[in-house]
């Protein structure tokens, strides 16, 4: 019972689904939006379980004085303040408390902060760490072992060498060109070679999920 | 991220709906001087096609002054009525050197842009000058109804490539299920995830598991966990230590019950607990900074990236790489595959990641799926050569079976 | 600029470098940085998701209802079978009861998957098909220069590229004789395809780091020193050389380590 | 991590660690930010027909410039809008600007300050002496502002600017500027130029230059680039400047260097380390090779 309900909630749900996309009327419109309500609702409610699951192993690092127990602190610290300005604020009259069903946590000046001196930073600068990992990468593995390697390491090469300026203008012309080339021809056939297997690949493990062959998502190999 | 995206985007819209009130053309006196220009022509309305209903398409041959004659006609100004004697109403505008208008209604009764099914209409559009006083109305056309579609005609060719997907994978399934022996080559990365197990075994070091950025409604997640079901048999045979951080709750939910069915199948349910798969944030690169610090401070033996996948990916290569972990990764986003190809050990590329779950789990049903898609591919393959030849023949009745109308 | 603003440009400054720090390894300020990273996001999108998600999409619909009739005399009660499916995902906080958890899950990967079908098959294969079909012409042969994107042989390049991309795919055929060599063709255009987008990826990255020197530069040293500025006071620099201070003292730290254990033998990489 | 008794010259070439990299990734990138030095930039024929039309512009005449862009695109287009700006008032020439995007108008503001600003100093370009001189709202320049429906504002204005803006961003009726004076429509411009990170553009080209015939040159983010290419072939759009390359060339051409050349300074040069070290990598794979198979191994 417990393993059967939900393989046939699947199924029910995924066959609908499937027909409701040739169905454009209202009725059918009306259902799909309603079922995203579905999908999106139950989603905010898991938040609760991510969060539940992020104290509770912070918490567990400082009761068993793990290793690097301090920085969870930081954590949970930084988790409930941030809550708290969340939800507190100053609405119209600058009046501060507690504000749950409207939006001046929102603007809570602190919030902002919070927002804009530290997730926006830290955000952007992970971000940019790519300018590093990028070059370690090209370092590290665009060595012309065989063929195959080789070809991923001239078209880069020609890709990057496109806005040269040093070698005439002739030699910057043609880069440029075979760059371009490069984007538009051989790229778009490995897109669309990529993108036609991936397509095939989805709906044949969308349909397996439906049909109930394919139960991996319950632990069911 | 998606919802919040959406939400903000709804938010701007609203607001800037609300800029979009302001009053465009005012009059000026140096406008006074201006004939009025011939009407439009042959004004037709009919119901838009394979839709919800609530919406007309009007078409019309452009009056003689717009671009050319005395060349006055600024837009176009549709208008609407339930009957032809009541006052129309203005329900929208085009520029000149258009001739058709999609009048396109709000599902909200009470708005102003709501079109009402299966009710008699009128309509009228009038040419408009820069001064909006002199202009030229055409005849009223009408009555016409708007009809609300059960069954997209537009979308028969997906429905048939649907049906013999689905019918292939039934037959190759059944074949399959009979005992009848099915080849599939081996895949480097495929084998590499059994070796990566054995080797954190020998090492005593953990293995990581990623699904990166994909929420659990999408399909690359969904055959990522069918994957991660394998690992984690795999690993709780060999007593071998497994963390899978998340970046979506209901992810972590159902990789937590994936998990636990696998060490349960394995037979050492005990050595199962909640913390093994845990959340850590939603948040690109909140989450990518925790990862990698997890990365240099457990020093996972292998890492293993199914799922979705996008900036993101090569930071995680790339820490993985500097603590010395095999690693393996397969993404359905093609812009992050370079990257994984560049900085992995083995790479699923694309419909590979799909066949994973497949390949791993070696049953005979699961194989059939993957001749299925193989004669999927097949089946594209002749079409396209086809409708080439087709088309440069002028043979577009061939390749128009295949157009999708949306 | 505020002083009050400036110290919190200068802690994004700090943390700014404390990310920059994981370059050269980990150490306890990217500890820091990224603990604190972890709890604030995830306490922003929890609000997030409450304000601009909840709020309007459930309890606003719920709202017109009264508690003591379960809101089922609510304008739109229908929307209390999404909130009792959120609630039912909280069985997972219960050993005993947490399998029911599997039948909101159930119904949302079935909706995600049902959804999927059609519209993968039509996005992906169906559109991406027809694009192919329609690729060549004839007339593109004549008059198109060398290295021209629409000229008729790269349309050919194009077609065959993606022909042979999907042999390589094949699952259920070994890679040999004829076949093998379409395949290989087919990884070849893969991989040409692979570098050109890598090669085009660099600039954009660069100009990530670039625009964060921008920060460090315009938003954060600037105004530390910036004395037209009406509210300027020699807390300014003194923010800015503490910060300096702590870099100074850090490199200095790890190169008294080094030197200290140069001569000593390196212990095993593990 | 390398073996010490395997360690030679190419070993070492081919395993450099990962920090060495990173370092001079560093050291590049902001010695190549902070340290004014010129790198040639390749001119192409399309910038460059831009800066000479306006260069050649006598005193007085007016540019129109619509500056359709939002932060999100300030990188790459406000190096555009400031060196033209700053062309153009050098030259004595007076702009008129509307900005048909929402998040338009406090991007050309801050232009239009910070050019004037530029203006009160004495400054060379290309080898020619400009005093300082003060630029002056209404009398210089006349900013419109913003209007929403861009075609209709499009269409609006090729009648008599007074139509859709009748006064401008800062309330004063266009009657009263000393520019507009006997200034109705696109007849009184030089030219147009728009830049732009929107879809605007598709209307300043069908509405605008379809229906008007101005002469028109655009400014485009580099994601647009491909997307606009074509209107230059086809002779609707005489110049055209695209992303932060077009941007950096435009800044050459002006010989007027901003964030444009500085970004392209650090793109360029930590382009050439990535190279230098794929190529260091790959000589060290191949000597390495090469001398393996020599010792019989």
């Amino acid at each position: 019972m417990k393993r059967q309900i939900p393989v046939f909630l699947v199924f029910i749900f995924g066959v609908f689904m499937v027909f409701q996309y040739f169905s454009p009327h209202e009725a059918s419109e009306w259902v799909y939006k309603f079922l995203m309500d579905w999908i999106y609702i139950i989603g905010i409610f898991a938040m609760a379980l991510g969060i539940w699951s992020l104290i509770h192993v912070s918490y567990d690092k400082i009761k068993h004085k793990r290793h690097d127990w301090g920085y969870s602190v930081v954590t949970l610290a930084a988790l409930f303040i941030m809550t708290f300005f969340g939800i507190t604020g100053f609405n119209e009259n600058g009046d501060w408390g507690f504000y749950f069903m409207t939006q001046e946590g929102l603007t809570n000046p602190m919030f902002l902060n919070f927002f804009n001196y530290i997730l926006v930073p830290i955000e952007t600068t992970m971000f940019s760490l790519l300018a590093f990992f990028i070059a370690s990468a090209a370092y590290r593995a665009f060595r012309a072992r065989n063929v195959l390697a080789s070809m991923l390491l001239v078209s880069a090469l020609i890709v990057m060498l496109r806005f040269n300026p040093y070698f005439g203008d002739a030699f910057a012309f043609y880069m440029n060109k075979t760059a371009a080339w490069l984007l538009n021809v051989p790229n778009m056939a490995a897109k669309r070679a990529i993108l036609i297997g991936i397509g095939l690949g989805m709906v044949g493990t969308a349909l397996k999920v439906v049909l109930g062959i394919e139960r991996g998502y319950m632990g069911k190999g | 991220m998606r919802y919040i995206f959406v939400i903000f985007s709804l938010v701007l819209l609203t607001f800037s709906a609300g800029l979009a009130q302001v009053d465009t053309l005012g009059v000026d006196s140096i406008l006074l001087n201006i004939a009025p220009p011939s009407p439009i022509s042959n004004l037709t309305v009919y119901d838009k096609a394979n839709d919800h209903g609530h919406a007309l398409i009007l078409e019309w041959t452009p009056s003689p002054d717009d671009g050319a004659g005395m060349n006055t006609v600024m837009l176009y100004e549709i208008f609407r009525s339930e009957s032809p004697d009541s006052p129309f109403v203005n329900v929208g505008s085009v520029p000149l050197g258009n001739s058709r208008y999609d009048n396109i209604g709000i599902l909200e009764k009470e708005s102003r842009d709501y079109i009402p099914d299966n009710t008699d209409l009128y309509y009228r559009v009038d040419a408009v000058t820069i001064n909006p006083e002199v202009r030229a109305s055409s005849e009223v056309f009408g009555p016409v109804r708007s009809y609300s579609n059960w069954f997209h005609r537009g979308r028969v060719p997906v429905l048939l490539a649907v049906l013999i997907f689905g019918g292939l994978m039934m037959y190759f399934v059944t074949v399959a299920r009979k005992g009848a022996e099915l080849y599939v080559r081996p895949l480097a990365g495929i084998s590499a995830v059994d070796d990566a197990i054995g080797r954190a075994t020998e090492m005593g070091r953990p293995i990581l598991y990623i699904f990166g950025l994909g929420t659990a409604d999408m399909i690359s997640t969904i055959a990522s966990f069918t994957i991660l079901s394998r690992v984690a048999k795999q690993v709780a045979e060999y007593q071998t230590q497994l963390i899978v951080p998340c970046y979506d709750p209901i992810v972590m939910t159902v990789a937590q019950e994936v998990v636990k069915s696998s060490y349960l199948d394995a037979g050492h349910p005990d050595a199962y607990n909640d913390d093994m798969v845990f959340y850590i944030t939603t948040n690109q690169f909140a989450y990518v900074a925790a990862v990698n610090g997890i990365m240099l401070r457990e020093l996972p033996a292998t890492n293993i990236y199914m799922g979705k996948f996008y900036a993101e990916s090569l930071i995680l290569a790339e820490t993985g790489a500097v603590a010395g972990s095999i690693q393996i990764a397969g993404t359905d986003e093609v812009g992050q595959l370079p990257f994984f190809i560049i900085a992995c050990d083995y790479t699923l590329i694309g419909e590979e990641l799909y066949a994973a779950s497949a390949y791993l789990g070696r049953e005979p049903i699961m194989l059939g799926s993957l001749k299925a898609q193989d004669y999927a591919k097949a089946a594209v393959i002749i079409l396209s050569i086809l409708g080439i030849i087709a088309a440069n023949f002028g043979l577009t009745a061939f390749t128009n079976i295949f157009k999708v109308l949306d | 600029m505020e002083l009050g603003t400036f110290v919190w440009t200068t802690l994004g400054a700090m943390l700014t470098l404390a990310i920059f720090s994981f370059l050269y390894k980990d150490n306890p300020f990217y500890k820091f940085a990224e603990h604190l990273v972890v709890g604030v996001s995830a306490g922003y999108w929890a609000v997030i998701l409450w304000h601009n998600g909840l709020v309007p999409n459930l309890l606003e619909r719920l709202q017109d209802g009264d508690w003591y009739y379960l809101w089922l005399n609510s304008s739109r009660p229908w929307y209390l079978i999404p909130a009792i499916l959120g609630i039912l995902m909280w069985t997972r906080f219960s050993k005993k009861y947490s399998w029911i958890s599997r039948w909101p899950i159930a119904l949302y990967i079935g909706i995600a998957t049902g959804v999927a079908i059609p519209l993968e098959m039509s996005n992906r294969v169906n559109k991406q098909l027809y694009a192919t079909m329609s690729n060549i012409h004839w007339s593109n042969f004549f008059g198109t220069g060398f290295l021209d994107t629409a000229a008729g042989y790269s349309e050919v390049i194009v077609f065959i590229g993606t022909i042979a991309g999907l042999i390589y795919f094949f699952f259920s055929k070994a890679h040999t004789g004829t076949f093998g060599v379409i395949a290989k063709i087919g990884i070849y255009i893969l991989m040409i395809g692979f570098g050109a987008s890598f090669g085009l990826t660099v600039m954009a990255r660069i100009s990530l780091f670039v625009q964060r020197i921008q920060f460090m530069h315009e938003d954060w040293a600037l105004p530390a020193f910036d004395k037209t500025n009406p509210n300027y006071s020699g807390w300014f620099p003194a923010f800015f050389w503490l910060v300096g201070l702590i870099v100074f003292g850090y490199i200095m730290r790890e190169l008294i380590i080094y030197l200290k254990n140069k001569d000593k033998p390196k212990p095993e990489k593990a | 991590m390398t073996n010490k008794k395997d360690t030679n010259i190419f070993n070492r070439m081919m395993s450099i660690d990962r920090r060495w990299v990173f370092l001079l990734l560093v050291i590049v990138c902001v010695t190549a930010y902070f340290i004014p030095f010129t790198i040639p930039i390749l001119i192409e024929p399309e910038v460059a027909v831009i800066h000479e039309f306006i260069d050649t512009l006598p005193p007085g005449s007016i540019i129109f410039l619509a500056i359709d862009y939002d932060p999100a695109s300030l990188a790459e287009l406000h190096p555009m809008t400031y060196a033209l700006l700053e062309q153009c008032f050098r030259r004595n020439l007076r702009v008129m600007c509307t900005a048909l995007h929402p998040n338009g108008p406090s991007m050309a503001e801050a232009a239009f300050l910070d050019v004037a600003d530029s203006c009160r100093m004495d400054k060379t370009y290309n080898g020619e002496f400009f005093p300082a001189r003060e630029v002056v709202n209404g009398v210089d320049y006349c900013f419109l502002g913003y209007k929403p429906y861009p075609a209709l504002v499009i269409l609006g204005m090729g009648t008599n600017f007074r139509l859709p803006f009748p006064a401008d961003y800062y309330g004063t009726p266009l009657d009263s500027i000393p520019l507009m004076r006997g200034v109705q429509n696109y007849d009184q411009m030089a030219c147009v130029v728009n830049i732009s990170g929107t879809s605007g553009t598709e209307y300043w080209i069908s509405y605008g230059q379809g229906r008007f015939g101005f002469p028109l040159a655009l400014g485009v983010t580099g994601v647009m680039g491909a997307e606009y290419y074509p209107f230059l072939n086809s002779g609707q759009v005489f110049g055209y400047m695209a992303g932060m390359l077009g941007a950096a060339q435009y800044e050459k051409l002006a010989d007027n260097p901003g964030k444009a050349i500085i970004a392209m300074k650090v793109q360029l040069y930590a382009h050439f380390l990535i190279i230098f070290f794929i190529i260091i990598g790959n000589v060290g794979f191949f000597m390495d090779k090469y001398k393996k198979k020599r010792e019989g191994r």
